[in-house]
């Protein structure tokens, strides 16, 4: 059974659902007492305690998948979860799912450890009293007795960004209900400016979706459409679709990136020019002079500059309707709607980008949260629901949102966690995990997906439906019952049944449609030109922690930063010229000072960042985030204002001479010349196919001593396509919640004994101003004659007749050569007891099917070896052989752009052979002569050659 | 000067020497002993029911996948929920006092806590299913099931002993469709191993590699 | 050279004229036997018991948290507990070589030397074999490398150096207890016939095993103790060969060389000689030794530390120039290392004490001064524990893919393990002086017997 | 007419040359077959002079040692990797003969050190820390400075009082009898 099918969820109640916890953590006990090697006593007595009665459809010890969908900034990611015997454990994307695809971000792989967080809110807080829900219920009847009579002014409430249609109905039911009661919505990280530049351009707001897959030239402003929030996923996938020279006739889409600091687009660009936030503006003025779509005044770029802009335009000319312009959501309105212009201008609208309705629910005129922060100051607000948000700890601070709950009378917040909102509440209402609750959310396209739960509650969790539900006084409040009533017109129970074992909700995308610009407005609209100030300050969402709401999650704590492959903590990153100016280097911790406040923070180098602009991310120094996330790094919303949140004007920068202690997993960016990871032009490719192994010592493998070993049934292999790699790292994580890789924690990092089998190596290539970046993942070789195994004494890493290089944990005394002996230091070594042995619902969270390293057992990458043998077993009973794609590694199933390939590398036919067939293979470090399984596919660029000789 | 040692003093030194290496070897097997498991062979184990594989299988003729219901699909047998035990004890012997914590968890919902008699380390990945796919035999590894009034492991279930039939499969293979008899004899066992390795496309070389049971 | 000792062996005599059997008897005896304890040694014995018992918590605390306590990681997975572990062996070749090989070449002078040099080799290498066992992730199944039936059915995987250096330090251990003992049964029932208290005779008496000095066991005897010779240089090279393996089978640039084994061997016999005199010289002043191991024995033992040691320096600049001479860019990226990298200090300090210090030793005033000699000496062990730190370290902190080097820092445990371990050998050494004749007396005999028969 | 409790007639001698032609001596005038010389240092010629004695095994005994501990060693890897469990190790072949020789060679060292020591021990009837030689008051110097001769009672030419005669004649320092 391919580990992705899903299984038909049988009749919907009984998923999972039957269990009550107690049963289901006594379910575990088998399991759990499986947790760890065995040490030096004998192995305790075991229990198996089967079900009262056994879940419809379940067959005890075999994974079952389930469609559901996962919310990021409340934009729908259609998943599979893994379910064993009842317990959620690994997430993989839904193949159907338009965000999705197949593959998911960090953030999906993260979710799992999420629901199983021992930090999570499990109860009713009143203050500081544990309470019940009942209790809530009694004081919700009082409430709304008073809402009653006045039409429920004073009620107000606060959500994020919603697409859930059975939410938003909700919502217009209890604005029916209470006419006087208001909607806000609180975002830190959304998508207001965009949504404003769109009223800009057409005068209503619109959604617009990109088809990468459909450009030939793309212009990014700013936007890193590879890690957008709504469908990065998808766009990734569609932008390498278009960069695959063998699949696109020997062309290459060509993109051009304009950006302050370094993102995953831009270290995939082929012409990336760094430029303050503030000279983007200017940039996009120009841009669109050029393209005579607005008549702005002329105001002075540098000569390479204004060359690189020449180019540029010449380019997008030559490729009307084949090209696409996007703009960051950093990026003030009416530079959105300058895009838009330049697109409409260039024809792109229709083919590359189209328009639909706003996809996610807008609460409307006055639902912002300054509004509500007025309304607040006013006294206007009685009781204060706030569902999900957290604004004590991520509203902007110049608000002082804080300061105005003082004159809010009752605040109930619903929250995964006791947060610094939940702390400041009346009443603490602990909400149930999107894996625990029935809803259902729209994809960037407006696919709707109907949100089902994989385990009952843990703790007293519910969701935000049911506590709205008991606020409109509805008679029914099952989660269920409330999302199936709302699709009751829409889907029959078979429709039901289908949606959710597909986890779409059919033919429900937004149709497109082409809102028409008003050219004048946009002219009108253009603020005077401001010039740039010598330093300005970036806020930016962490790329592994969001904006704070995954600070208590030890996976994306330890996730290397794509870029800066910091983890634990965040730092401000600033330019080398800026770093050579005031003599700066790493972990020095300089003041930043904007108007009268201040913040006090390391600094971190990072090659080609605009000279000017200091990047700072926003979600840690969180206060109450749980034993995770509570203290680390440093708190950026301080700085963060209504007037500037993305990008704050002219801020100070003073060295203070104190030092702070980073924790990276690579120190080292300069490949010192060694053709680790090989890079080439597609002219250079075109003209000569091979000339990536040209200078290889050996063609092919070096000759050997000893005869070959008889092949076995299988050859595995697996083919990373370097073009293909977009150093998102969700194969990091996806293999850390796969194999039960444990978490270090920040001084192990420090000391370099991070435990990822598969890591993403950085380098930088070039001028450190705007150097050319790379990204390489690097999981174990499985070379064929493996250094590593010839070292061990003991036989506790071998080779099987599959070309697998095992590692047997068991066996292993950690002698730790096998890791000196490894070129590639893939390997990982339990130096202290790194897995957690109390928390039982991690234990819970842990894949059965992978054993659990104790200390002092050295362990790598495996391929995966548990699906291999799963499939095996299969195909085995029926005495047939393994289909090709059967067996997906973890890390391959996750990849956004399908980088990673795997399979029998015997076969003729199958993908990886075919990708390893490819000119562009190559292994690392050959001359060795290890004979590596895993290969790498040569990256390539496709520059313009006009500005390619002077980057 | 004088004697030191009295002239016994070399004999009962080596006799002292004897005793110690004896010890040794003693303390060594008890130790093994001990790492051996939590239930020692051909010992039942106190359980919450007294169940009988030889009531229900020997003399009732259940078959073994009545209740072990996984055992062709899954790594794990399966054990069956108390509704499959009510089945028939909603009508049966409901009066019998050795019943009672069954019916007792049935009603409370609270399931039973079966001790584990077949127990194999963490580090180790048994799959039944493919075993039954490929010709073994449930007694071969369960013994005379249907003989046992409270169950007891009949094999030591160290990896030796894994390992003396994956090196030698032939000797133990029986036909898919005697796999859950517990009578079954072949007439030559070697010959019909031999011609069930080939039929069943048991690729012997694979056996004997760590993957196969080591993840 | 050799000729040169030769040539001075004939001229001065090993020992004063006036010595007899009685004299050489109470005189050596009298050290075990009636010395009273020294403040010296007194508190020279605390301090390596505190030491020693700082070894012992740190092991307790080793097996509780793990080998993390150390500052090892991945790139660095080896570092102080392994050059810790080749430096202490490697100090035990000195004895072997000076009581085996003088013997076979009939060097009359080693024999006031080899009793304290044999010991020294025995305790060293007790305690070396420490470090490989606890630097295991895993210590409590060190004996999975011994072959024994078991029933997971598995075996050593025969092909790895350290399987090879496992049979190697067992074999070098035992041998060498055989070797020393045996050679200290005719000493022993001396001491038991000596003893001033029955109990003390009886624990001389246990351990000679019933000497009695006939003439057929003494043949026998001379017959074994040659033979123990035979073999136990063979055996030194052969070890010291293994442990240079357990780098150099590796395919890490600066330990894939061809060179290790003869090089090991020089190193050990460097820091082995460094340490006899280091030992000695202070021994020799405290017991009044001096009619036994006279100046002549310094200075030919300082000849031979020069001998090695430039052997030593030979193989240091060989190793750079082959790396230099390949044009491998990995092996020339680790030499630049070595010369520039982060840890150059320790390169650098170790061809001072290596290559620069022992050139003193040239002056023919250097080596006859006892002073001098122990600085040397000290300067020596220093180097080749920087040595070995240097070939583990600065090879594994920058291999071949640069996205995973890193630094290693050590820790509190790893100073404490090495400081330990040494005191841990000289609480067992401290222990021997009041136990055993510190110099061979049969061996002293011998030199007597010899005299008068050349008398005669 | 011999005493059953008599072990031996003992003289002490100052010197090693005394012993010697004690030795030789006590040989000619008496026919005395067991005799044994006790001295502090290997006396040469000593082991000769007390007359004929078959060789010493010891070398054969050491070879023995060497061959069974090295090709016992090389055997048991042999059995283990090849026949035994045979296991892809970084693709060398499963009999890789050169790498099984460096244990198979220590072990031979070992092998040959422990067999000498015991065949040494063994053929010198040692441990023995009972002896009636240790009822000897002066004895104690025999592993010092004295050289002792002693005639055994077990010789059939033993006969004590010309025994005692003969030794008086070669000055030695004392004798007297050894009692059992």
């Amino acid at each position: 059974m391919s580990p992705l099918r899903p299984t038909p969820p049988p009749d919907s109640d009984a998923v999972g659902l039957q269990l009550d916890r107690r049963d289901f953590l006594q379910t575990m006990a088998a399991s759990l007492a499986l947790a760890g090697l065995t040490g030096c006593s004998h192995p305790p007595q075991e229990e198996i305690v089967p079900y009262v009665h056994a879940p419809l459809g379940q067959i005890d010890g075999l994974p079952r998948f389930f469609a559901t969908a996962l919310l990021r900034n409340g934009y729908a990611h259609g998943v599979l979860v893994e379910n064993h015997m009842g317990r959620p454990t690994k997430i993989e994307g839904n193949p159907q799912h338009p965000a999705s695809l197949g593959g998911t971000d960090i953030f999906a792989q993260a979710a799992v450890l999420q629901l199983w967080d021992p930090d999570r809110s499990q109860a009713v807080m009143r203050r500081e009293d544990v309470t019940s829900w009942e209790a809530f219920g009694a004081e919700l009847l009082k409430w709304s007795a008073r809402f009653d009579q006045t039409h429920g002014a004073g009620l107000r409430v606060l959500t994020e960004t919603i697409t859930s249609p059975t939410l938003s109905s909700q919502l217009d039911a209890l604005r029916r209900k209470y006419p006087q009661a208001h909607w806000h919505v609180h975002q830190p990280a959304g998508q207001e400016q965009a949504l404003a530049g769109a009223r800009l351009a057409f005068g209503e707001p619109v959604s617009s979706r990109l088809h990468l897959d459909r450009a030939k030239v793309i212009l990014s402003l700013d936007a890193d459409f590879l890690s957008d929030p709504a469908a990065g996923v998808r766009y990734a996938r569609d932008y390498i679709a278009g960069r695959s020279p063998e699949h696109q006739g020997n062309t290459m889409a060509r993109l051009y990136v304009v950006e302050a600091t370094p993102s995953l687009t831009g270290a995939m660009a082929d012409h990336r020019l760094p430029l303050q936030c503030a000279q983007i503006e200017i940039f996009a003025r120009h841009l669109a002079r050029r393209l005579g779509v607005a008549n702005v005044v002329e105001d002075g770029l540098d000569a390479r500059q204004t060359r690189w802009l020449d180019e540029l335009t010449r380019d997008l000319q030559a490729h009307r309707g084949e090209a696409l312009i996007t703009v960051g959501p950093a990026q003030a309105p009416w530079v959105h709607a300058l895009g838009h212009a330049l697109n409409a201008t260039l024809g792109n609208v229709g083919a590359t980008i189209e328009y639909s309705n706003p996809v996610e629910a807008l609460p409307g005129e006055s639902g912002s949260l300054a509004d509500l922060v007025g309304a607040m100051r006013a006294g206007s607000v009685d009781t204060l629901l706030v569902l999900g948000a957290n604004p004590v700890y991520d509203a902007p601070a110049d608000l002082q949102f804080a300061a105005a709950l003082e004159k809010v009378p009752h605040l109930v917040h619903l929250g995964l966690y006791r947060d610094e909102t939940g702390a400041r509440a009346e009443w603490h209402l602990p909400q149930a995990h999107s894996l625990e609750t029935w809803s259902d959310a729209l994809a960037f396209d407006g696919t709707a997906t109907i949100v089902q739960p994989l385990i009952a509650p843990l703790y007293e969790g519910r969701s935000a439906h049911e506590l709205l539900a008991a606020l409109l006084g509805e008679s029914q409040q099952r989660g269920r019952e409330i999302v199936r009533r709302h699709w009751q017109e829409r889907l029959d129970d078979a429709a039901w049944a289908a949606a959710l074992q597909t986890g779409v909700v059919p033919n429900t995308a937004l149709p497109t449609r082409s809102p028409s610009l008003h050219g004048d407005a946009l002219e009108r609209a253009l603020p005077p030109l401001q010039a740039a100030a010598a330093l300005e300050l970036l806020l930016r969402p962490d790329p592994t922690i969001d904006d704070g709401r995954w600070a208590n999650n030890g996976w994306l704590q330890e996730l290397p930063k794509p870029l800066t492959q910091l983890t634990w903590d965040n730092a401000a990153l600033i330019s080398p010229e800026l770093a050579a100016r005031m003599d700066l280097s790493n972990g020095d911790i300089v003041e930043i000072r904007l108007r009268e406040r201040a913040r006090r923070v390391p600094v971190w180098i990072m090659p080609g960042q605009a000279a000017g602009s200091i990047t700072l991310h926003l979600g840690y120094g969180r206060r109450r985030a749980g034993r995770v996330g509570d203290g680390r790094g440093f708190d950026a919303y301080p700085l963060r204002t209504t007037g500037e949140p993305w990008c704050a004007r002219d801020v100070q920068l003073a060295k203070t001479g104190d030092r702070y202690e980073l924790a990276g997993t690579q120190h080292h960016f300069n490949m010192e010349g060694r053709d680790l990871l090989r890079t080439g032009t597609l002219a250079g490719y075109l003209r000569d196919p091979h000339f990536v192994t040209r200078a290889d010592r050996y063609p092919g493998a070096p000759p050997s001593l000893y005869p070959d070993y008889p092949p076995g049934k299988y050859a595995w292999g697996m083919s990373i396509d370097l073009n293909a790699c977009i150093g998102c790292k969700a194969c990091t994580i996806a293999c850390q919640a796969e194999n039960n890789i444990p978490v270090v924690g920040k001084e192990q990092v420090r000391r370099g004994r991070e435990m990822h089998w598969i890591r993403v190596d950085l380098y930088h290539e070039g001028p450190a101003e705007n150097p050319r970046t790379h990204s390489q993942p690097v999981p174990c070789m499985m070379c064929e004659h493996a250094p590593c195994e010839v070292v061990c004494p003991v036989d506790a890493t071998v080779h099987d007749s599959e070309g697998l290089n095992v590692q047997v944990y068991n066996r292993c005394v950690g002698t730790r050569f096998c890791s000196n002996n490894c070129p590639y230091k893939v390997r990982r070594f339990n130096f202290l007891q790194y897995v957690d042995k109390e928390a039982d619902t991690l234990k819970a969270q842990r894949n059965p099917e992978v054993t659990v390293r104790r200390r002092g057992v050295m362990e790598k990458c495996t391929y995966c070896i548990q699906r291999i043998e799963a499939a095996h077993i299969e195909a085995d009973k029926g005495s047939r052989r393994i289909r090709d794609g059967e067996v997906l590694t973890a890390c391959q199933a996750v990849c956004p752009t399908q980088a990673i390939r795997f399979g029998d590398v015997a076969d003729r036919q199958s993908a990886v052979a075919e990708a390893k067939a490819s000119p562009r293979n190559y292994v690392m470090l050959g001359e060795l002569n290890t004979r590596p399984r895993t290969s790498y596919l040569a990256r390539l660029r496709n520059p313009n050659p006009a500005l390619e000789e002077k980057t | 000067m004088t004697q030191l040692f009295s002239s016994r003093f070399g004999f009962f030194l080596r006799l002292g020497l004897i005793a110690a290496l004896g010890l040794a070897i003693i303390a060594v097997f008890a130790w093994r002993g001990v790492m051996a498991g939590p239930a020692a062979l051909n010992e039942p184990l106190e359980q919450p029911v007294p169940f009988s594989h030889k009531h229900h299988v020997g003399d009732d003729g259940l078959d073994c996948r009545y209740c072990h219901s996984s055992v062709e699909s899954s790594a794990f047998a399966g054990i069956p929920p108390l509704s499959t035990c009510m089945t028939c004890h909603s009508q049966l012997y409901t009066d019998q006092a050795a019943l009672a914590p069954l019916v007792r968890a049935f009603e409370s919902k609270i399931p039973l806590h079966w001790q584990r008699v077949h127990h194999l380390p963490d580090f180790v990945y048994f799959n039944h299913s493919i075993h039954i796919a490929k010709g073994v035999g449930c007694v071969t590894c369960h013994g005379k099931i249907d003989t046992m009034p409270l169950t007891a492991r009949v094999a030591p279930l160290t990896m030796q002993w894994c390992l003396g039939c994956h090196r030698a499969p032939q000797r133990y293979l029986r036909p898919r469709d005697e796999v859950f008899n517990l009578h079954w004899q072949a007439k030559d066992q070697l010959a019909t191993g031999a011609r069930l390795l080939r039929e069943y496309h048991i690729d012997t070389r694979r056996l004997t590699e760590c993957s196969v049971c080591h993840r | 050279m050799a000729a040169q000792m030769r040539s001075e062996a004939a001229a001065a005599p090993l020992m004063d004229e006036g010595e007899t059997y009685t004299s050489i008897t109470s005189n050596v005896s009298a050290i075990t036997l009636h010395r009273r304890f020294g403040r010296l040694w007194l508190t020279g014995f605390t301090v390596a018991l505190a030491l020693a018992l700082l070894l012992a918590f740190g092991v307790g605390w080793l097996l509780a948290m793990g080998v993390g306590i150390w500052g090892l990681n991945i790139p660095v997975a080896w570092s102080f507990a392994i050059a810790d572990y080749v430096w202490w062996i490697a100090i035990g070749m000195g004895g072997t070589f000076i009581s085996a090989a003088l013997y076979l070449t009939r060097r009359d002078w080693r024999n006031s030397l080899n009793r304290y040099a044999e010991t020294m080799t025995v305790f060293a290498v007790s305690v070396s074999g420490i470090f490989p066992i606890l630097h295991l992730g895993r210590p409590w199944f060190f004996y999975w490398l011994f072959p024994y039936p078991d029933v997971m059915n598995v075996w050593p995987q025969w092909r790895s150096s350290l399987e090879w250096d496992f049979f190697a330090i067992i074999a070098y251990l035992l041998v060498s207890i055989l070797y020393w003992y045996v050679g200290m049964i005719p000493d022993l029932a001396t001491l038991r016939d000596r003893a001033p208290t029955l109990a003390r005779a009886r624990w001389y008496g246990f351990f000679a095993l019933g000497w009695r000095g006939e003439a057929r066991h003494w043949r026998r005897f001379e017959t074994v103790s040659l033979l123990l010779a035979g073999l136990a240089v063979p055996l030194v090279f052969s070890v010291h060969s293994m442990v240079a393996l357990d780098f150099s089978e590796g395919l890490v640039p600066g330990w894939h060389s061809t060179i290790f084994p003869p090089f090991f061997v020089a190193g050990a016999l460097f820091s082995g000689f460094a340490m006899v005199l280091a030992l000695g010289i202070p021994m020799r002043k405290a017991f009044h030794l001096e009619p036994y191991i006279t100046e002549r024995h310094l200075v030919n033992m300082a000849k031979m530390l020069l001998a090695v040691g430039l052997v030593v320096d030979y193989s240091y600049l060989s190793e750079i120039f082959t790396a230099f001479y390949s044009m491998d860019p990995y092996e020339v990226a680790l030499a630049k290392n070595r010369f520039f990298g982060a840890y150059a200090w320790v390169f650098w300090s170790t061809i001072l004490c290596n290559v620069v210090l022992i050139q003193l030793l040239w002056v023919p005033r250097v080596r006859a001064n006892p002073r001098a000699l122990v600085a040397i000496s000290l300067g020596v062990l220093v180097g080749m524990w920087l040595e070995r730190f240097m070939l583990i370290v600065t090879t594994l902190y920058r291999d071949f893919v640069p996205s995973s080097w890193g630094m290693f820092y050590p820790t509190f445990w790893d100073i404490a393990f090495l400081a330990g371990s040494m005191g841990l050998f000289f609480v067992l050494y401290l222990l021997f002086v009041r136990l055993v004749p510190v110099v061979s007396m049969f061996e002293l005999r011998k030199m007597v017997r010899k005299r008068e028969r050349e008398l005669a | 007419m011999s005493d059953p409790h008599l072990y031996g007639v003992l003289a002490e001698f100052a010197t090693a040359e005394q012993l010697l032609a004690a030795v030789a001596r006590a040989r000619t005038e008496t026919r005395h077959a067991v005799l044994e010389a006790y001295s502090p240092v290997p006396v040469e010629g000593l082991v000769e002079a007390l007359g004929p004695r078959k060789a010493d095994r010891i070398p054969f005994w050491m070879l023995l040692g060497a061959i069974a501990g090295g090709a016992g060693t090389f055997a048991l890897e042999w059995y283990a990797a090849v026949w035994d469990y045979p296991i892809n190790v970084g693709g060398r072949p499963t009999g890789s003969w050169p790498a099984f020789l460096p244990p198979a060679i220590e072990m031979a060292v070992l092998g040959a050190a422990l067999f000498g020591v015991l065949a040494m021990l063994i053929s010198n009837g040692l441990p023995r820390w009972h002896h009636p030689l240790f009822e000897v008051e002066s004895f104690g110097r025999a592993s010092n400075d004295r050289f002792f001769l002693l005639l055994r009672a077990i010789d059939p030419k033993f006969d004590p009082r010309r025994a005692r005669e003969i030794l008086q004649t070669l000055t030695p320092l004392t004798v007297r009898e050894v009692r059992l």
